[in-house]
């Protein structure tokens, strides 16, 4: 597997719902190499403000297409928003390592739970659809009704969906991690998928460890290179700090310290 | 008009030959390895290697970067497996670049580490250089030996006795005068200077309240310091005899052409290298075409060639 | 919920009330005539002149400014009317505004020309303090007042014994260590520190191959140097008791709360006046929407106040 | 008269041949006060790159539009190019000295010369306009054919117009002030306005000089904060330095010391 540095076209940018985006870019070297929870870097401005690449995770890919979806929140996501169709992206990826799923593909009983928070559901939707076979359990959490995304792209996947808002504009009443509390009384899952909120990840995590569940946790760190070079990225594990963009941005819960 | 004849790029730095003079800067370029994907490293004049220490060294907690306007900080704090597993894991991979590859050192305690360092690359045919990095802010330390004219003046001398590779001193812009300091490091026999490492910085997030980096203050690099890096090559260039290596905020042709004419011998790319990994190869093939259209033969008719005025 | 109280932005510096903490920084707003007809000058918390000579300066040749990387170089050379003509041409319109006017002053040859200005001014209650201008990096000196803790010590000492005004010390960052000039500063009797004055830095034209600046090297401001500066002003305020004017960057009122988080008492807006000649203005009403929607009554509430780390 | 900053709305913007443009802003308070030779600052981003803002001739006023016209060399030109319709421009202004003509506007006799190289056009309509009555000589000079720019403009107000091209594409072959010589043998105007290139500039006042005719030099010097605060803008006079944008940009010929 080779990570590239392309001019990618730009194929469509829409505008979702509140400060949301949703891209799609051509590239066969990406589209063709990616798994779920691996990243792109991309370059939003080729002034020098923004200065470095804003990473995003692969939502999806189909064909040679490849699928982003973005929350605007400063400079590079709005610069981000304003490309129109067929103008090319600077992109490096695919990037890092994604989860470890593959032993869950064969299997025809559910027996993995995807967790995202917020905008945590952007490379969840890539994996549920390699997992669709079994069915996994997917829950979305978000603080109200209009910040849970990518409803419909999990329905057409036919996955099992479970819903948390705090103000309880949909769905389970409060944080995604006490709903999964309540999951787990019931349901066995061998493997818990999540990316989200650190603090989010982290409660998964410590209820994941009290079940004896494991768990495949996609982190967010701020980056530099996104090629493992500047060592910028780090989280501290047990064997030390690795990089986010290189050795992650996927890790076993069990591996990480808080 | 007569065919332009093909430019010479190499130049020398001591006794080292580049067969041109852009290089990629310490820090900015991990172990090369991370790069090999999409660019074709055998085209580098040269390659730094992140700091190595004698010691393993865990660095400093996260968040380690930052960006500012036109630049970024950083507080990696020297992160790097040791010399001993760099030998073993990293320098294989680089030596079959075959191209110049000069280790950039740095000691954490004892100034002795220096001394320790060189003697043991100066064994290694595959090491080219040694490059002293007597000036990273991410240590925590009250003040760099190379904020301190006699230091510098102590440290390389007592390096310089134990190797008799090409040994690059690598400064701090962070001083009242880097004239001093570039000469203590030209009299202690450096063969050529670095200039420059990053300028302190500090950023705060107002709306935690809290600083952007984990180790609150790191090193500012990026086209925002390169006016200061500018004038410091410039103003060593006219005061010292050895070659310079210029750098800071170097993100193409027009920029690295700056450092030449205010006095680099060579030049090296670090920041830029996380924006566009390409940028030092770009800059290679531009510069030869630059000097091609100009009918420009050699470097050194670029290097300091600065016009008293406009006219 | 209770109604927030109108919160409190006055503070001090020594002696001086201001009514809020942000003003116009030295050169970067002429004499204030030059920005009456666009914006209520009445509301600004002081007001600092273009530094002032005994005799008038012609300044230096043109050009004075350029553009770097989200900054600007200038070297203006202090041009100004002399300080007979200033208080003659400039002050009466400044007395009109009815705000505290501070006036900056500067040495071209010997020091006492500082305590010679400063006796001047201390006569006049118009004048509400003086800032020592030791940090300017253009006149063609080897080396600023404010580069040696020493020399600070010594003028500032010197015009201390001539002055009841609030006096504050304007200090470069072209130094090895601010803290020890700040040091210096505070022991000779400053009310005040000013920081920073713009970097040393160079820019060249690559294609006529000269400097940017018709006097070569200059200084360097704008958001490229807010990294340093809050570096500076956090150490400083660490280490000192007096209160800090910080500056370098501020482009808004973020930009303005990062100083007052890392340390400072008042800011100062520079370069911006440039850019957007109300940004002091807009940082004012800025701050004042921050304060009561964040309840907090006081700037020593802000001040300083910087959380240990994230949680 | 009295300086404002002020949110102006683009009216239009279009792309001219070449690398120039024209765009027309609405301001009652810039069209009701501009004179001839005065300008305006605009900032072109609201982020820091570029930081500052660019400075740009009123090229004609009409009702309460301002035009200016612009040739695209850098980053802020760029920029400047590509706003939309509708979009609104920070702009300060009118700034500046513009030209001495008030003597000539009644007279019905050509008495002035009006001499522009290359984007050195964009003040001089303006004037031309004001002085149409006294049907004034317009001597546009250029590299080439092609950077001959506002002929139509200049036809229109019935300006006499004489060409030059160092090429020879269009009109007379060489420089401007070449041609300026050859008819100074035979007319004898009052004063010449000019506005081009440093080098032209000096050319022409030191012609204007031997045939002791006055001159309106419209000069250019690189910018910080366009209202004589910053002392950025110097140009040498008889009288020591003075500020381009304040003193000036427009300058009597024997004030200045090249
Ligand atoms: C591996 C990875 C995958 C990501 N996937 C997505 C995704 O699919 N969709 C999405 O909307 N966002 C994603 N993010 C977060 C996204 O990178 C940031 O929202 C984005 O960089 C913000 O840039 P900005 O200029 O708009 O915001 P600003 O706040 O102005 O950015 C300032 C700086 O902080 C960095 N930064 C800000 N937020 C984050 C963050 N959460 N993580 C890392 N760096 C950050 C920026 O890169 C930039 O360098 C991902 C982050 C990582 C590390
Ligand atoms: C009083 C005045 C009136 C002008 N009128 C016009 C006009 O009507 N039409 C037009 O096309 N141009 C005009 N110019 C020139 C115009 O300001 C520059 O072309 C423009 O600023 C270039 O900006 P840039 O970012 O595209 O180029 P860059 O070269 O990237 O700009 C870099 C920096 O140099 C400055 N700069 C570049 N060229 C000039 C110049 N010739 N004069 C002053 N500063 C410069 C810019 O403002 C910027 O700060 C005028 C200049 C002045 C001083
Ligand atoms: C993330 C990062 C890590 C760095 N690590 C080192 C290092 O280990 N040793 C060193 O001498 N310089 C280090 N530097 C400094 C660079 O080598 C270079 O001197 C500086 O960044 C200025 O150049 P630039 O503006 O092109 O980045 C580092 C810079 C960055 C941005
Ligand atoms: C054009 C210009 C002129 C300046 N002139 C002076 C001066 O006369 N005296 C002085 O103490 N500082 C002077 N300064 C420095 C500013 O007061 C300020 O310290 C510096 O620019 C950093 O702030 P900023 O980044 O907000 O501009 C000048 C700055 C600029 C840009
Ligand atoms: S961003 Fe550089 S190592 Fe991860
Ligand atoms: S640009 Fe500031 S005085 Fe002219």
């Amino acid at each position: 597997m080779s990570i590239g540095q392309l001019q990618a076209k730009i194929i469509s940018n829409q505008k979702l719902a509140g400060h949301y985006g949703h891209l799609e870019f051509d590239s066969a070297l990406i589209a063709q190499q990616a798994t779920p929870g691996q990243f792109i870097n991309i370059r939003v401005s080729d002034a020098v403000e923004p200065l470095l690449r804003r990473p995003l995770s692969i939502h999806n890919v189909q064909g040679s297409k490849v699928k982003i979806i973005y929350k605007i929140i400063g400079q590079g996501t709005q610069m981000l928003s304003a490309k129109q169709p067929g103008e090319f992206l600077d992109i490096i990826g695919p990037l890092g390592n994604g989860f470890a799923y593959q032993n869950l593909v064969q299997s025809k009983k559910a027996k993995s739970v995807l967790i995202a928070g917020g905008m945590g559901v952007a490379p969840l939707v890539f994996l549920a659809e390699k997992l669709k076979s079994s069915q996994p359990l997917v829950l979305i959490g978000a603080k109200t009704k209009n910040e849970i995304l990518c409803l419909q792209e999990f329905k057409r996947l036919n996955c099992k969906l479970a819903l948390a808002t705090e103000d309880g504009s949909l769905g389970f009443k409060g944080r995604v991690t006490d709903l999964l509390k309540t999951i787990l009384e019931k349901t066995y899952p061998e493997v818990i998928f999540s990316c989200g909120p650190q603090a989010m990840l982290k409660a998964v995590a410590s209820l994941a460890l009290k079940n004896g569940i494991d768990t495949q946790l996609s982190l967010e760190e701020h980056m530099a290179c996104g090629l493992g070079a500047c060592l910028g990225c780090v989280v501290l594990t047990k064997n030390g700090y690795k990089t986010v963009c290189k050795d992650g941005p996927v890790f076993a819960g069990g591996e990480l310290i808080w | 008009m007569v065919k332009p004849i093909k430019p010479n790029l190499s130049i020398k730095l001591g006794a080292l030959d580049l067969k041109n003079p852009v290089m990629v800067a310490s820090g900015t370029f991990g172990y090369a390895q991370e790069f090999k994907d999409f660019m074709d490293l055998k085209k580098l004049g040269a390659l730094v290697t992140k700091t190595i220490t004698v010691k393993p060294r865990q660095g400093n907690i996260a968040p380690r970067t930052c960006e500012t306007p036109a630049g970024m900080l950083n507080s990696i704090g020297l992160e790097n497996p040791g010399v001993e597993r760099f030998l073993q894991e990293k320098l294989p991979f680089l030596r079959k670049l075959n191209i110049p590859v000069i280790v950039s050192i740095a000691a954490e305690e004892a100034a002795e580490e220096f001394v320790d360092l060189a003697q043991q690359l100066d064994q290694l045919p595959e090491v080219s250089a040694i490059e002293l990095n007597i000036s990273c802010p991410n240590l925590d330390k009250s003040r760099l030996i190379s904020q301190d004219a006699d230091n510098t003046l102590e440290v390389i001398s007592a390096v310089r006795k134990v190797t008799t590779k090409c040994l690059i001193a690598k400064l701090s812009p962070n001083v009242t005068s880097i004239v001093d300091i570039a000469l203590a490091a030209q009299n202690a026999g450096a063969d050529a200077l670095a200039l420059i490492n990053t300028l302190g910085g500090m950023s705060i997030d107002v709306h935690k309240r809290i600083p952007k980096l984990g180790s609150w203050v790191g090193g500012l690099s990026g086209p925002a310091i390169r006016p200061v890096a500018i004038k410091m090559v410039w103003e060593v260039y006219n005061k010292i005899k050895i070659p310079i290596i210029g750098m800071g905020g170097i993100i193409d042709l027009d920029s690295a052409l700056e450092f030449f004419i205010a006095g680099s011998t060579a030049i090296s790319v670090g920041t830029a290298n996380f924006i566009n990994p390409k940028t030092s190869l770009e800059i290679i093939s531009g510069l030869e075409q630059y000097m091609t259209e100009h009918n420009i033969q050699n470097l050194n008719n670029i290097t300091g060639r600065l016009k008293a005025c406009k006219d």
